[in-house]
């Protein structure tokens, strides 16, 4: 086993153990606790054995490929000072894993909790052992979402989700902004890499974008180590489970944060802007969190703040930017790592057999489990900095950092008071953590009688506490030669001398050490009377709530701003979008065209008074449609038709017979079409609403009014320009020369259509038979409007007449009305199916075609509907449309198909003359079988359009009843028949 | 058998003069491929199953295509003068109830055609209950005689031809 | 273009010019005739004579230049003297129902018994 | 050609339109046959798209990608092209619509008729417009596409979906139009419609006329960016989005992918650096609109209050990223953009149809098709569907997990697919040239960045505002059934970004390919209007 | 000469059926009633077809023949389609 | 004879954009129908004007520029075609809206 296999190996085994543990069932707690014990020592064996490769301040590093392209490959990378923290993830990991087991309730869904644990240790892992800065972001948010989901745990407590949910947006930010500083260095150093990127120091200071990066990458470590003013989210995620609290909030996840700046203080660190920002960050963290600690009545609630004080104290080291002030924040990480678990771990057992953590509530308990009491009253001292404590040797290191004499005087006074007095308030809450829990009278009030908890449950904590001991009393020998292997690969080989013996002499730091902890003592004292009275949260600052103004800001921005902002700029309704839309097709065009169209002459070559006045009818009739169309449906459809003529004698006009034929063909069916969705549409009348209403209409009226005149004057003068350029060297040419040798056909537009773009027109056919299937399941559960649904007035009033006059029966007029007329439409059939012949066949040769004889053949169909009504056409001939427009695809696709198969592209036709005897010679072009299909269709589309309308005449009795309210008296089963 | 293939002979006959007009060819294949056509059009024409006009004077309907076309061109002048006098003129049109004694759909179909073809008349309203036909008028002067007219010259021709 | 004498090309100007006239006419008495049952007069000028003489040039031109009897125009003429009626018919009856249910001019009532007063639509314009 | 495989490039149009046609000619109420054939036929589909990005990525005869439609030559005739991008965006086509499709079966196929075959010509629209080079021939698979999408957003009618139903067809036929305009123009002016022809000819058409080109291009473009959603032409989307059944939504995922698509298409083929004096037309519209569309999709994310809307806006997010990163005209930028495209892709599909599941949730117990049903069915439609398939064990877990990998990709957390994207772009647009090369940031990409990182974050908060109410605020003891036929859909979809996440490099790799080829156009353009013909063939 | 007689005549013709094409506009405009303007629409329909007719002797082509002929046997139908909506109220029972 | 049609097709342009701009859906649907008019002859001049040159060629060997370009009226032929179709399909959705939202408004209600 290499030790860079290792390293993978390490990283890999939390999360496959994690996956496993997800697997398991519900209650199998010792399992659970026994794969992630394993776990456990197998990382901190990992760790172990590793040791004597980073001891000396070399790297053991192992590079996976993984997107070589974006220089961002797996890089795994153990040096003392990740080495340092791999430990204290694997080993505190392992003890709050033997604590959780017992921790965790049989009720309680043990498989989310270790999976997610394990997922966080293996995240937590990667990102210590991460080599590449943008693997170290990705292991950083992972970390932020591992915790999230323990943190929200129980998430059936509205707590528990809040907690989770701020933890998560707050560090995810700070991810995101890490993720842009991590980018902006790679774009200085050109690396990701994370050996690069240290080797860069003097670069990256010197960068003009150095002060960006860092605020970003301060951002990120700053919100992730719950310095102020983001540090409100770590008392809310006390809402986790204990072991959760004791692994992330004292040892692993907040300590990411000062990971992070101790990564990056070889080459960010030592310049103004580090040093005032993160020295005021922690010194003001430091500061305000003792202080708030003070005054929490909730165990966890003092302990978190009391680690947001202590994270605090070692940014504040690591913003003095001198190496021994490294030293001393790396052996406070460690030493707070010891001392806070072990407390964190006391706080849950309290909870655990009492059920209460508000220290209110507590008291006494020293009688009731002594021994508990004993092991959190060494790490409280800890916490403290009692001597002989781990606590005690950092916080001198601290102290006497912090007495170096600067050259601000203002900071030469600042720093060592304001630690002064921090030590002096984190003495006063180790106090009130002790005093308050253990001793003075006997709790009252309490369910159960408190006992010592499992002699396994409290094995960790006395770990941790000897270990606080050990280090407190004989550093040199402890944990000298682990920090001297952290801090070297920190601040490089040459580091100067630090010394970790527990008596310095007299000095001032030790001064301040006396001085924090009798006036810590006189504090509390002090103070005594008021936290009796039990108030909770700090005063001065109470009102000063990071969470309340969190959530206001979160539903400022979030909901309020957002919501108004998605209304301001966005809209849910059609005009405007229509308006958008016009106003930019207009406008883009226009700036594009703006004085480069170069002159456009106007020419009157060719005028031609008949086309003049045939387009001033044309307008006229658009202009006038376009006027009635509000309230004179009718009318503006009967002028519509007006300008289609126009524009149909416009394609005579200017040599298109195709086109001419089509758009008559459509114009009328499309008459049809919107006569049959007419009977629909109830009346509009004309409402006079208020004055301020028509203004505003009238207002918008105008305002569309211009740009539609806009839209008009461009496209006049881009269709008149391109109209008098000179025609360019097109395609065009070698279609009016092939079409009849290599087409077989001599309408060169209908060659085009079934042959040279065959596929425009297979595709065409396919939109004509989607809309005809839409149509077609729209109305199969069309329910009209409520006033449309009964007959037609006119139906009702003749039949109303036909009613009363004696001699007639319902039904009469109608018939006597189409009597005379339906006649010759029924002649018309066998004329209308003809001309469809007439039109296919010579389609392509002369104007014609597939698509117009399909049309006509609908319309055939149509003008039978029109004289016998629904009933009588569907009762004399079967039209299956759905199957036509199914054939007519088939057909149209296996003409193509056929060419593939004798080693042709899709699509390529065949013609031939054939001599056939009396008749001469035909062309037979595999084009017209693609344009049979196109009849085929275009048939079945039109017609299924039209009948699914038609259709609806028929089906609207009955949805009238539906819609009645009262059903009509129902006919009991045992009444006569008497009809049928 | 006949009647499944040729169910209206006459109406296959002119969809071919059609087929061939369209063609504007005389040629075999046209008319083979008009055969078919026409042949097929007529059995369309037959599921709709319109009433079927039994024609027995094939040959009295040239005399009245003739006599139409006479009228018509008269008409046709008749009213472009009545057109050009405009607002001046004084009003002489008026509505007209006609009895009919003509019954077959087809014959009333070819006399609503003829009478709405002509300028200057209309056909309105038919009642089949009492065979009466509501016709319009542009120039009414004489009533009577726009009755024994239509009466005349077309019913009795019309009901010579089809029944 | 070729050659087309020109007496052919009197007969075409005379019947071409002599067609648009007649439709012409007819549409101005669209226009100016009063009331809508004498309008309904006015298309069939341009239905029968009207299409009549200019398909007759149509005719007359494409045979004498095209050295073939082309008369295929006449189609246009039968079926537009065939369907013109069943429009006008339809048209005028629809009017006639609707005159007579808003009792609006002076219509003849319906042909069979009593005139049926049904309310009238309060629709002065669809 | 005398092998399947010489006919690879049509047959992802082929095999839809046949499969549609062919289920016209069964009774509708054969539903269980039309659901094999569409489940076989499109499987069959992302088979062949396979086998056309394997031959895409290795073209062994260069040639082979452009297929010559009627064996007319090019430019005359309407060409294929099946290079890497259209290749890529087929197999992305094929795999959301075999996801959607069995997810589809689960209950929402039977909701009205012809669901299978308008499914199938939606695949085809969309594979035609991926693979057309010629620009009219695009407009009329646009409106396959189009028509088809109508349809399917109409499927299961409703209240909301008609109403959403009507803006959309009233908005597009306007883009519909607008499409046309530039595509005549651009022929009026050009006097071709074969994208590669115009490529070749743009640079030299003359001053005079160059403004009426661009122009041109400038309609077509509106008629892009309104599909690919950019503000302030999107807003349609989410509504319509978010009233569409889900598995229609999550195809429609890809349709805004077809306008931004078209978008790089068309600007780096006709404007690229070839172009003469239009090169670069409308970047400075793209990243505008882009950014702006993204702003607006982050706020609208945050503003949402459902979670269909917000899937919709998500939808537009991914756009706006899409468009000012092309806008940026780079080819490391656009290598990392193609990353991205997919993968927004497969996870706001995904994620549209774990939406109706969780909307099952939140409404335990109640039917959504129940509802619909009641409220604007009438009786005489078809009652003998109750859902099919088996239901899973844990439905809530897995929900909950899929759930959270919709975040992640979605917010563009790492460690997943969306993650990588975005640091793909990003850091392309701080390296313009490449990692080591150092050049300045510019405005631009500062400006994108941190939008896009905007963008994250606030999907981060609405998403998971949703998922811890849906997920943990919900105290539903019943979960409602979950369907494999429903989950196993998305698995596969997310299941695809979890693969891409592992093989990010050699997939990156493709990208950067892919890209660098759009952006040095020259050859391709040369290798089509080079497309052989098939002269005769040997009997 | 005989191209000089063809080209006013068939010039003058035109122009007269554009009046007919405006008379009819106007009706169609000014109504008053529906069966009004759809009377004038379909005398609308035929002055058009007599116009293509007259086109198609101008550039001396039968090409433009069957748009001619389609309005002659298919104009009618929209016609019909608009006067049963009048009187019955919808197109198809 | 281009002035004349520019200006045609100018205000059908215009006709149709002011309408699909208007509240009510039939208005919207008329304004399509003039839209449409106004693209296909967009379209249709894209190829220049030309009279009596119609794209019917003849049997033999032709000269191109005795005829109009075929090219955009089989463009327009498209056009025309899913012109009807859309016409025809929101025309439907128009219906249905109108069924279910009770008002004839785009927006399926009425603007306050
Ligand atoms: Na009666
Ligand atoms: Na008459």
């Amino acid at each position: 086993m290499t030790p860079s296999f290792l390293l993978t190996f390490a990283l890999l085994v939390p999360f496959g153990a994690a996956l496993v543990a997800a697997l398991l069932p519900q209650n199998a707690r010792n399992a659970e606790a026994w794969l992630a014990g394993t776990t456990a020592v197998a990382g901190l064996g990992i760790m172990i054995y590793l040791f004597p490769q980073v001891a000396n301040g070399s790297v053991v590093r192992q590079e996976i490929a993984w997107i070589p392209a974006l220089g961002l490959n797996i890089i795994l990378r153990l040096d003392g000072f990740a080495w340092l923290f791999g430990v204290l993830i694997t080993g505190v990991g392992l003890l709050v894993v033997l604590y959780a087991r017992y921790y965790m309730s049989p009720k309680d869904p043990v498989p989310r909790f270790f999976a997610f644990f394990l997922a966080f240790m293996g995240s937590m892992l990667g990102l210590v052992m991460s080599g590449n800065i943008i693997q170290l972001v990705i292991f950083w948010e992972l970390t932020s979402l591992t915790s999230f989901l323990l943190i929200g745990y129980w998430f059936h407590l509205a707590q528990a989700r809040d907690g989770a949910r701020m933890a998560l947006t707050v560090t995810g930010l700070g991810g995101l902004g890490l993720l842009i500083g991590m980018l902006i260095i790679g774009q200085m150093v050109g690396s990701y890499d994370l050996d690069v990127v240290l080797d860069s120091g003097d670069l990256i200071r010197e960068h003009p974008l150095y002060l960006p990066a860092l605020l970003l990458v301060l951002l990120g470590a700053l919100t992730k180590s719950a310095q102020f003013p983001f540090h409100f989210w770590l008392p809310h995620a006390m809402a986790a489970p204990t072991p959760v609290s004791a692994y992330l909030h004292s040892a692993t996840m907040v300590k990411a944060g000062v990971f992070l700046l101790v990564r990056f203080w070889p080459v960010m660190a030592g310049t103004d802007a580090w040093f005032w920002i993160v020295t005021c960050a922690g010194m003001a963290t430091l500061i305000f969190g003792a202080y708030a600690a003070i005054f929490q009545t909730d165990l966890k609630g003092l302990l978190a703040y009391s680690t947001i004080s202590h994270l605090g104290l070692i940014t504040t080291l690591l913003g003095m930017s001198t190496p021994l002030a490294t030293v001393a924040a790396i052996f406070h990480i460690a030493n707070h790592a010891t001392f806070k678990a072990s407390l964190f771990m006391a706080a849950g057992i309290i909870d655990h057999e009492i059920g209460t953590r508000d220290i209110r509530k507590l008291s006494g308990l020293f009688r009731f489990m002594p021994f508990t009491a004993t092991l959190a009253m060494v790490a409280s001292a800890a916490m403290a900095g009692v001597p002989l404590l781990n606590g005690f040797l950092s916080k001198e290191m601290f102290f006497a950092e912090v007495a170096e004499r600067d050259a601000n005087p203002f900071v030469n006074l600042a720093l060592p008071i304001g630690a002064t007095i921090a030590s002096m308030f984190a003495v006063v809450y180790s106090l009130r953590f002790v005093h308050g829990v253990f001793f003075g009278p006997k709790p009252e009030g309490l369910e159960k009688v408190p006992h010592e908890p499992p002699a396994l449950m409290r094995r960790p904590i006395e770990i941790l506490v000897l270990l606080c001991l050990v280090v407190g009393v004989i550093p040199g020998i402890t944990i000298a030669p682990y920090l001297a292997a952290a801090v070297v690969s920190v601040t490089g080989p040459d580091t100067p001398y630090y010394s970790l013996s527990v008596w310095h002499g007299w000095n001032l730091a030790l001064a301040m050490s006396g001085v924090a902890l009798v006036g810590g003592v006189l504090l509390y004292w002090a103070l005594y009377g008021y936290l009796a009275q039990g108030v909770d949260g700090p005063p001065l600052i109470r009102q000063l709530q990071g969470k309340r103004i969190f959530e206001r800001i979160m539903l400022t921005i979030t909901s309020k701003w957002a919501r108004r902002l998605e209304a301001r700029f966005g809209t849910r309704r059609l005009q405007p979008q229509l308006f958008l839309l016009f106003l930019l097709a207009v406008a883009l065009p226009a700036s594009l065209l703006m004085s480069r169209l170069g002159g456009i002459n106007l020419s009157f070559a060719g005028f031609d008074p008949v086309f003049a006045l045939l387009w001033a009818i044309g307008i006229v009739c658009a202009v006038a449609a376009a006027q009635q169309a509000k309230f004179h449906r009718l009318v503006a459809l009967i002028l519509l038709g007006g300008t289609g003529i126009v524009t149909c004698i416009t394609f005579v006009w200017f040599s298109a017979p195709d086109l001419a034929i089509t758009q008559l063909l459509v114009e009328i069916v499309t008459t049809v079409l919107i006569l049959l969705g007419l009977r629909w549409l109830p009346k509009r009348v004309e409402d006079l609403s208020d004055e301020a209403q028509v203004l505003k209409a009238r207002i918008r009226r105008y305002r569309d009014l211009v740009l539609a005149g806009l839209a008009g004057v461009g496209m006049t003068v881009v269709a008149y320009a391109v109209m008098t350029r000179q025609i360019p060297e097109g395609i065009s040419e070698y279609f009016l020369e092939n079409a009849y040798k290599l087409g077989g056909g001599t309408n060169v537009v209908n060659v085009m259509l079934v042959d040279f773009r065959a596929f425009d027109t297979l595709g065409e056919i396919t939109v004509l038979g989607i809309v005809a299937l839409t149509v077609f399941a729209v109305l199969r559960r069309f329910r009209p409007a409520s006033e449309s649904i009964a007959k037609p007035e006119q139906q009702r009033i003749q039949a109303e007449f036909d009613d009363r006059a004696p001699e007639r029966s319902q039904g009469d007029t109608v018939s006597e009305y189409l009597l005379i007329p339906s006649v010759i439409m029924n002649w018309m059939f066998p004329v209308i199916i003809v001309l469809a012949v007439h039109l296919f066949l010579r389609g392509h040769d002369q104007p014609g075609g597939g698509f117009a004889a399909g049309i006509v053949m609908s319309i055939g169909f149509i003008l039978q509907y029109m004289a016998g009504g629904t009933r009588w056409v569907e009762d004399r001939l079967r039209i299956l449309p759905v199957r036509w427009i199914g054939s007519g695809l088939l057909l149209a696709l296996l003409v193509g198909v056929a060419a593939q198969f004798v080693g042709y592209p899709f699509m390529t036709t065949a013609f031939q003359y054939a001599e056939i005897p009396w008749i001469g010679r035909v062309p037979m072009a595999s084009a017209l079988i693609f344009d049979l299909g196109v009849f085929s269709l275009v048939v079945g589309a039109t017609v299924l359009i039209l009948i699914a309308l038609a259709h609806q005449s028929v089906r609207s009795p009955k949805a009238a009843r539906h819609a009645a309210p009262i059903k009509q008296a129902e006919v009991s089963p045992d009444a006569p028949v008497e009809s049928r | 058998m006949m009647r499944q293939i040729l169910p209206y002979p006459l109406l296959s006959l002119g969809m071919l003069a059609l087929w061939l007009l369209l063609q504007q060819s005389l040629g075999l294949g046209h008319i083979l491929l008009g055969t078919l056509v026409a042949l097929f059009a007529g059995r369309a024409l037959a599921a709709l199953e319109p009433d079927r006009p039994r024609i027995r004077k094939p040959l009295k309907i040239i005399q009245l295509m003739a006599l139409v076309a006479v009228d018509v061109l008269r008409s046709n002048l008749a009213v472009a003068r009545i057109v050009l006098d405009g607002r001046h003129r004084e009003h002489h049109s008026g509505f007209l109830l006609l009895p009919l004694e003509l019954r077959d759909r087809s014959a009333l179909a070819v006399l609503s055609c003829i009478i709405t073809a002509t300028p200057g008349s209309a056909w309105l309203e038919y009642d089949a209950m009492r065979g009466t036909v509501l016709i319009h008028v542009l120039d009414l002067v004489d009533e009577q005689a726009w009755i024994d007219t239509i009466k005349h010259r077309y019913e009795s021709l019309l009901l010579e031809i089809f029944q | 273009m070729s050659e087309l004498p020109v007496w052919a090309a009197l007969l075409v100007g005379f019947f071409a010019l002599a067609g648009s006239l007649l439709t012409l006419l007819g549409c101005l008495g669209l226009a100016r005739l009063d009331s809508f049952y004498e309008r309904v007069h006015a298309p069939t000028l341009g239905t029968s004579f009207g299409a009549i003489g200019i398909l007759l040039a149509s005719i007359l031109y494409f045979s004498v230049t095209g050295q073939r009897p082309a008369v295929h125009e006449v189609l246009i003429v039968i079926f537009v003297s065939l369907t013109t009626p069943v429009t006008l018919m339809l048209l005028a009856r629809a009017a006639l129902y609707r005159d007579r249910a808003e009792q609006n001019g002076n219509v003849p009532a319906a042909a069979f018994g009593q005139d049926v007063v049904v309310e009238a639509p309060a629709d002065p314009q669809a | 050609m005398t092998s399947l495989l010489d006919h690879l490039t049509v047959l992802p149009i082929l095999l839809p339109l046949a499969t549609g046609a062919l289920m016209l000619m069964l009774d509708d109420r054969q539903r269980v046959t039309k659901a094999f054939i569409n489940v076989f036929a499109t499987a069959l589909l992302v088979f062949l798209s396979v086998a056309m990005v394997i031959r895409a990525a290795n073209p062994a005869d260069l040639l082979a990608v452009s297929y010559p439609l009627g064996n007319w030559p090019v430019p005359f005739g309407i060409v294929l092209v099946a290079d890497r991008l259209s290749a890529m965006m087929v197999l992305l086509t094929s795999v959301l619509g075999l996801s959607a499709l069995v997810y589809s079966l689960a209950r929402w196929h039977a909701a009205g008729p012809n669901f299978h075959t308008l499914f199938q010509f939606l695949l085809m629209g969309l594979n035609g417009a991926f693979l057309t080079g010629d620009i009219f021939n695009l407009f009329v698979f646009f409106e396959v596409m189009l028509a088809a999408s109508y349809g399917l957003a109409l499927h299961g009618l409703g209240l909301a979906r008609i109403k959403a139903g009507l803006h959309y067809v009233a908005v597009n036929l306007g883009a519909s139009f607008l499409f046309l305009i530039g595509a005549a123009l651009i022929y009026g002016v050009t006097g071709t419609l074969n994208m590669a022809d115009l490529a070749a000819k743009v640079a030299t058409i003359p001053e005079l006329d160059r403004g009426l080109l661009e122009a041109g291009a400038a309609f077509l473009g509106l008629a892009f960016l309104l599909k690919a959603g950019m503000w302030p032409l999107g807003f349609w989307l989410p509504t319509t989005y978010a009233a569409a059944t889900a598995p229609v939504a999550a195809m429609f995922a890809i349709m805004t992918k077809v306008g931004i698509y078209a978008v790089l298409r068309l600007s780096t083929l006709a404007f690229g650096i070839e172009a003469g004096a239009s090169a670069g037309l409308g970047q400075t519209v793209l990243q505008l609109g882009g950014m702006a569309t993204i702003a607006f999709g982050a706020v609208g994310i945050l503003a949402a209050q459902t979670t269909g809307r917000l899937a919709g806006y998500c939808v537009l997010v991914s756009s706006g990223t899409l468009l000012a990163a092309i806008g940026m005209g780079n080819a490391f930028v656009t290598g990392g953009a193609l990353y991205y495209l997919v993968i927004s892709t497969l996870a706001v599909s995904a994620f549209f149809l774990i939406v109706e599941l969780l909307e099952r949730i939140r409404i335990a117990g109640a039917d959504v098709l129940a509802i619909t049903l009641e409220a604007y069915g009438d009786d005489e439609e078809e009652t003998e569907n109750d859902e099919v398939g088996l239901a899973i064990p844990g439905a809530l877990a897995v929900l909950g997990i899929c759930f959270s990998i919709c975040v992640l990709l979605l917010a563009g957390l790492p460690p997943l697919a969306g993650f990588l994207g975005k640091f793909a772009i990003i850091s392309a647009l701080f390296n313009p040239q490449g990692l080591t090369e150092i050049a300045p940031i510019t405005p631009a990409a500062w400006w994108l960045a941190g939008l896009m990182i905007f963008a994250g974050f606030a999907a981060l908060v609405a998403l998971t505002r949703t998922g811890i109410s849906t997920f943990w605020a919900t105290m539903s003891d019943t979960p409602a059934p979950v369907r494999v036929i429903e989950i196993a859909p998305i698995l596969l979809l997310l299941g695809l970004t979890v693969v891409m996440t592992v093989m990010a490099g050699p997939v990156m790799d493709y990208m950067y390919i892919t890209a660098e080829n759009l952006h040095a156009p020259a050859i391709e353009i040369g290798n089509i209007l080079a497309t052989p013909l098939v002269v005769e063939v040997a009997p | 000469m005989s191209e000089t007689i063809l080209f006013w005549s068939i010039l003058v013709s035109q122009l007269m059926l554009a009046g007919a094409m405006i008379s009819a506009t106007t009706r169609m405009i000014r109504g008053p009633r529906a069966q009004d303007r759809i009377l004038a629409l379909d005398a609308f329909y035929v002055a058009a077809m007599l116009m293509l007719v007259l086109f198609g002797i101008r550039v001396g082509t039968s090409v433009y023949f069957e748009a001619a002929l389609v309005i002659g046997i298919l104009g009618f139908v929209s016609t019909v389609a608009l006067a049963k909506f009048l009187m019955r109220g919808e197109v198809i029972e | 004879m281009e002035l004349i049609l520019a200006i045609g097709i100018g205000v059908l342009t215009s006709c149709g954009v002011y309408l699909m701009l208007r509240p009510r859906t039939f208005q919207v649907i008329i304004g399509l129908s003039l839209l449409s008019y106004a693209v296909n002859l967009f379209i249709f001049a894209m190829g220049r004007l030309k009279t009596g040159a119609a794209p019917v060629t003849a049997s033999g060997a032709i000269d191109p520029t005795q005829f109009t370009d075929p090219v955009p009226q089989a463009l327009v032929l498209t056009a025309i075609v899913i012109g009807f179709a859309m016409t025809a399909l929101f025309l439907v959705v128009m219906l249905a809206a109108r069924g279910v939202t009770g008002t004839d408004h785009v927006d399926g209600r009425e603007q306050r």
